[in-house]
């Protein structure tokens, strides 16, 4: 037993700086790491690096194949797409962020109450987060696009209502496998109070794996956003994003494919990306976390 | 007599099936009582063992006395004043008196936080600010034997015993006058378990902190309980002096009990008792005595009456219709 | 019948097994040597970390990947385990050699039925079905299994752990083995469990006349149940003979301080109880010398320096300590 | 067993009644005036006077959600006003060709990914194994719209092996196959990835337990090993979720059917919210989630039925 146990101290000590070497040996993880590098950088640095005003019009120019000047060419509207490819990853990355941290910290909160707090309590939050995760999401995202009507704030509330209950549903789950665990059953044997322990011995606990998953939802978030915005009730025109790039590809797919191409591949690059890495971070920080989720 | 702690007629019972499940079994006691109708008392620096083999209700007992579990009937006294009903908050001050020990070395330390956030926790919960927090963290290592050196460790980089002398620690730390410890040796090895049995002797001598140790090994009990009870789906079966019991068991159990932890002797007497069978389940509790499924004397009366809780001796409780 | 040329079913010589981690290679068997002769008990004991179920795992190649077998031979009926292929390994299990293990309650397939799995392990049998079915009935009456034709159909969760147990066992001995492993059988059972499934073990042993590997860490049962003992330390097989020997005349100081540790063994009531301190060494950086060097009270200057060999006490008894050495060396 | 399929209705029940409830609020949170997002655009003073009667908007809410629950068990969903026919009966008309669609998309995602985890689970480490990884990642990652945008680009409009749009000529079964291939295609991609995922991941889980390596001990052939023993264990995570596959294949669905101008609930809702017309998307949401609830249902059912713990415990 002290023989194991020394040996995890040591392993855990090296863990931290095997780190990167880590990186280098998982070949599909260092890609995701590139490209997720490459797409922050792009949307932080766009105002500098695009060409062109992404939505500037120039008639005379549309729908014009790649070529030097439009490296990937223009719209129907005479629109540089670089430009707006690039601005595009930005509004992603933004909704993907903003959507995702409210969704945590309100899945965080209601999940611990409902993994806590008194069984009616849980009963009524587990028909809750159920009843919203019973709606097909892209659907019930259209749903209530026409009611508030179509722009950014829709789209991260849509992703922040649907993805509430997934995050609620983990952590719920794993405050309730934990809260019998003998470390907890000890702290309130030592007459540790409800805040303590959620905030002291919970939540530490819970939060590792739960910013691993959210990590891997950003492709997801990308996609619905991408999604709605393509189907024209996302991202209101003329602010680009890849979804309407990609619709406006659609329109025009018999004779101009560069529209899809280029709104198509840094969607997919990505996602990609993120999953990779995502998966990578995963294997090295918490190689039990489901797999499933 | 003035107890440390005292615990009449306990009764804990859960409820084994929801309520629809109930209605439609037309099970009109969906419970199991997990202690039914025990009694003990700790006196002053006295060490007591509860003795029992899994599902005796031994941890439930235990739980019930630090607040963890709610009985629905009888009292537990400490120091004169009832626990049973008090809330959450009018139970914070009897923490600082009756420290519980779990099971599980490890896993009964927060994994998240270092040994010296650990053992010096209980003076954050109970607010005692005016303390150096270094110095109490090694005062207190140094009190279980372990150096300064592991303030800084993380609960998975102890050693079983390591984990155990940081669990007795933290217990310590409020200088309680009961210590409630549920399997103190499990999951290590014989040549440790005696390291840890030893420090609570020297607590008990150093401090006159009373002890309530639960296990199931009936060697160690011998050597670290003055008085011993021995549980058996829920109840005392026998309940007196440990020396008294290990020289004269007078029930069935208990002598059967004793005959499964053999000296380690490959040539001592084989004529010792052999129960049979396995524990009942507490769904399907046996009429008569409870014991009687397993008992080699059983006869017909055992079958029909629970047998009265009788004193033998003086100081030496047994409930059975023919005491050995 | 091979069993009837050699005196001992098994023979495991100098076995060492490495398990690659990150830090490097955790030699965890070294040069383990034991014999289990034809139709006896031989108890493995040792605490937490010792290798005895690693051995026990290694004689039927059911290791975790990260484990190699780096030298020895293990002798099954005049045969090296190590030198068969896969498939004659495989025709061995269950047949010649079988095995029980500790935890009775992950340890049966959850969704089959006792009947299912029962009839699958007689694969190699061209007996009917039915016939299979009533030998597994057979068996299950003959471990304590009350009823056993009509619980057939039953599944594991329909049984308590005592009662898997007995299942498990029944399972081991179908094919009438030569020898059974038994990797802690009744470790996860309580005490009068422990006893009743303990001397079930023994008469079965008796009827079958086969032969049975039985580790443990638990001194009484060993004592009480076995024929045979090994001890092991740290990897290491420290002292091995017969169950006297052992209990009666222990010559390693780990021995002798294993026994003197034991609550059951001191009879008066004492609030110092022995113990054994330090730690067990690293087995990936290694000590020169003796391994339980650092934690013997009667060592002396060559412990240090150079491990003991196994010296002989008595025809039955070996040790490896050097204080026994005038016995000379094996 | 009949313990637990009661429960379990029950449960559905009460998130479908959740989920009506939950609809009709938001049209009652949303500011303005209620009767027109029910009645959609189009609609006439007099329409919303007499709506507005007829549903009681001066009760409380509570009532006011009760009756539309009712109308709803009823199969009342109201009336279109574009084309003045009730709600359910378009919605239905569509219904089939959606099903189908997701019943091929799984049906191919299920015969191919659940051969490929198990595949891959048994030889673990090989280059079947690795690539099946990387692929199965990358088809999770791609979204499902993009799959079939360049299924459309490169199969219909560049090579035009398959025809673009439409569910093909009524009658003619070779017609709608052919149209029904780069849907089902670009539905059903991710799904294999995730499928054949989730079998190596429980798979390996089951490999690694402890009754494996008891039969193992027995010296079992590994055929029975992994068909008998393992297989068993290991599918019964995957049927759990192929409930909540129906939920994100309606999801897809919807893109596949306006990318490839299919006809099917995806199109009447996305048509549908074009014109704002509520009616028809608040009946098409309402459908597909009791679909979904359905599903789910029965794939925990069919899971309960297949583990005998779960199947007399509950």
């Amino acid at each position: 037993m002290d023989m194991t146990n020394n040996f995890t101290a040591r392993v855990k000590r090296s863990k931290f700086l095997s780190l990167l070497s880590r990186f280098a040996r998982d070949p599909l993880g260092l890609f995701g790491l590139i490209l997720v590098v490459l797409m922050v950088s792009s949307a932080v640095l766009a105002n500098w690096i695009i060409p062109y005003d992404p939505i500037a019009l120039d008639i005379l120019h549309r729908l014009e194949p790649p070529s030097m000047a439009h490296i990937m060419g223009t719209d129907q509207l005479g629109r540089d797409v670089f430009s707006r490819v690039i601005m595009g990853g930005r509004i992603a990355l933004k909704v993907a962020l903003v959507s995702i941290s409210l969704a945590l910290s309100c899945g965080l909160v209601l999940g611990l109450i409902a993994g806590y707090g008194p069984p009616w309590v849980d009963r009524l939050m587990i028909i809750l987060f159920d009843t919203i995760r019973s709606f097909p999401t892209i659907i019930f995202a259209l749903a209530i696009v026409t009611l508030v009507g179509p722009s950014m704030n829709t789209v991260i509330l849509v992703v922040i209502i649907t993805t509430i209950p997934v995050y609620g549903r983990i952590v719920r789950a794993q405050t309730q496998s934990m809260k019998n665990n003998e470390f907890i059953l000890a702290e309130r044997a030592m007459g540790a109070g409800m805040p303590r322990i959620l905030f002291v011995h919970l939540l530490p606990n819970i939060i590792g794996p739960l910013l691993i998953i959210a990590s891997m939802d950003i492709p997801a978030v990308v996609t619905i956003e991408a999604g709605l915005s393509f189907l024209g009730v996302g991202i209101r025109p003329p602010t680009p994003s890849w979804g309407s790039i990609l619709n406006d590809g659609y329109s025009f797919i018999r004779n101009t494919p560069w529209l899809i191409i280029s709104g198509g591949i840094p969607l997919i690059l990505t996602t990609l990306g993120f999953t990779f890495l995502g998966e990578s971070l995963r294997d090295i920080f918490d190689p039990k976390l489901r797999k499933d989720i | 007599m003035n107890a440390l702690l005292q615990v009449e007629n306990i009764l804990i019972r859960f409820r084994s099936k929801n309520r629809i499940q109930a209605l439609l079994d037309r099970d009109r006691d969906p419970f199991i009582d997990a202690v039914c109708g025990v009694s003990l008392d700790i006196q002053k620096g006295e060490t007591l063992a509860l003795v029992g083999e899994s599902g005796a209700g031994k941890t439930t007992l235990a739980r019930s006395i630090i607040g963890l579990v709610t009985p629905q009937e009888g009292s537990i006294r400490f120091q004169g004043q009832e626990l049973c009903g008090l809330s959450d908050r009018a139970f914070k001050p009897f923490h600082r008196d009756i420290a519980m020990m779990f099971q599980d070395p490890i896993g009964c330390l927060s994994p998240r936080l270092t040994v010296r956030y650990l053992i010096t926790e209980p003076f954050k919960i109970h607010k005692v600010r005016n303390i150096d927090v270094r110095a109490e963290a090694k005062r207190l290592l140094e009190m279980v034997g372990l150096s300064e050196s592991f303030a800084d460790r993380y609960p998975h980089q102890l050693s079983g015993g390591q984990a155990r002398r940081v669990g007795v620690a933290r217990a310590l730390a409020l200088s309680p006058k009961l210590i409630v410890a549920d399997e103190p040796t499990a999951g290590l090895d014989v040549s440790v378990q005696g390291e840890v049995l030893n420090l609570l002797a020297k607590l008990q001598d150093e401090t006159q902190v009373s002890f309530l140790i639960i296990t199931h090994n009936l060697s160690i009990v011998r050597h670290i309980s003055d008085r011993m009870a021995i549980m058996y789906l829920g109840r005392f079966v026998e309940q007196g002096e440990t020396g008294e019991i290990f020289a004269h068991p007078h029930h069935p159990y208990t002598k059967g009990l004793l005959a499964a932890n053999p000296n380690p002797d490959p040539d001592k007497p084989k004529d010792q008792i052999e129960l049979q069978g396995e524990i009942p389940s507490l769904m399907t509790r046996p009429g008569g005595c409870e014991f009687h499924t397993r008992c080699p004397f059983v006869q017909d009366l055992c079958r029909i009456d629970a047998p009265p809780v009788t004193e033998v001796e003086s100081e030496h409780w047994i409930s059975c219709h023919y005491p050995l | 019948m091979t069993n009837s040329i050699h005196a001992s079913v098994l023979d495991i010589r100098n076995l060492s097994v490495e398990f690659a981690t990150n830090r490097g290679r955790l030699k965890a068997l070294r040069d383990v040597t034991l014999t289990v002769p034809n139709e006896k008990i031989v108890g493995l004991v040792g605490e937490s970390g010792c290798g005895k179920s690693t051995v026990i795992f290694s004689i039927l190649n059911l290791m975790a990947e990260n484990a190699v077998i780096t030298g020895g031979e293990i002798n099954f009926e005049g045969r090296d385990i190590l030198k068969l292929s896969s498939s004659q390994l495989r025709d061995l299990r269950g047949d010649r050699i079988s095995m029980v293990f500790q935890d009775p309650m992950t340890s049966l397939n959850p969704v089959l039925s006792i009947d299912t799995q029962m009839i699958d392990i007689q694969f190699r049998s061209s007996i009917s079905k039915a016939e299979k079915r009533q030998r597994a009935v057979d068996m299950l009456t003959h471990v304590g299994i009350p009823d056993a034709a009509h619980r057939l159909k039953s599944y594991p969760h329909h049984f308590s752990g005592g009662m898997r147990q007995r299942i498990s066992i029944a399972m081991a001995l179908l094919a009438k083995p030569a020898l059974l492993l038994a990797d802690e059988p009744t470790t996860a059972l309580d005490a009068t469990l422990e006893a009743q499934i303990v001397h079930r073990l023994r008469q079965l042993q008796k009827d079958l006349s086969c032969s049975i590997l039985f580790v443990s860490h638990h001194l009484g049962l060993i004592a009480e149940f076995c024929d045979q003992v090994v001890v092991m330390y740290a990897g290491e097989v420290v002292e091995a003979g017969d169950v006297r020997d052992i209990f009666h005349r222990a010559g390693h100081p780990y021995t002798q301080a294993l026994l003197e540790c034991d609550p059951a063994r001191i009879e008066e009531k004492t609030r110092n109880l022995p113990t054994i301190p330090g730690d067990i060494p690293d087995l990936v950086d290694f000590p020169s010398g003796c391994i339980f060097e650092n934690r013997c009270s009667k060592r002396f200057e060559k412990c240090r320096i150079s491990p003991p060999l196994r010296y002989r006490i008595s025809p039955t008894h070996t040790a490896s300590c050097f204080l026994l050495a005038e016995g000379g060396a094996i | 067993m009949w313990i637990y399929l009661a429960k379990r209705t029950a449960l559905a029940v009460v998130i479908i009644i959740t989920a009506i409830s939950l609809l009709y609020s938001m049209i009652l949170m949303v500011p303005g005036d209620p009767t027109a997002v029910i009645l959609g655009p189009r609609s006439t003073p007099e329409m919303r006077e007499a709506l507005r009667a007829d549903m009681g908007l001066d009760r409380p809410a509570i009532i006011q959600v009760a009756g539309f629950i009712l109308n709803v068990f009823q199969g009342d969903m109201g009336i279109d006003v574009f084309t003045n026919r009730p709600v359910s009966q378009i919605v239905f008309e569509q219904l089939p060709y959606t099903i189908i669609l997701i019943i091929a998309g799984i049906s191919w995602a299920l015969v191919l990914g659940i051969p490929l985890g198990c595949y891959s689970a048994i030889y673990r480490n090989s280059f079947i194994d690795k690539l099946t990884g990387v692929f199965s990642v990358g088809t999770i990652a791609i979204p499902a719209f993009v799959i079939a945008l360049y299924g459309l680009l490169i199969f219909a409009v560049q090579l035009r092996w398959l025809p673009a749009i439409g569910a093909g000529e009524q009658g003619d079964l070779w017609d709608q196959i052919k149209h029904l291939i780069l849907p089902a295609f670009a539905i059903g991609l991710g799904w294999v990835g995730y499928l054949a995922r989730l079998v190596r991941a429980s798979m390996l889980e089951v490999l690694g337990e402890n009754h494996i390596r008891t039969v193992r001990a027995f010296g079992l052939p590994e055929k029975i090993i992994i068909f008998r023993y393992a297989l068993k264990l290991a599918i019964l995570p995957t049927i759990a979720l192929l409930g909540v596959g129906v939920g994100y294949l309606l999801s897809s669905s919807v893109f596949a059917e306006i990318v490839f101008a299919r006809p099917g609930i995806g199109k009447l809702i996305y048509e549908s919210v074009l014109t704002r017309n509520y009616p028809i998307i608040m009946g098409s949401v309402l459908i597909t989630t009791i679909i979904f609830v359905l599903c789910t249902m029965l794939a925990d059912i069919v899971n309960a039925f297949l583990d005998p713990r779960m199947r007399e415990n509950l």
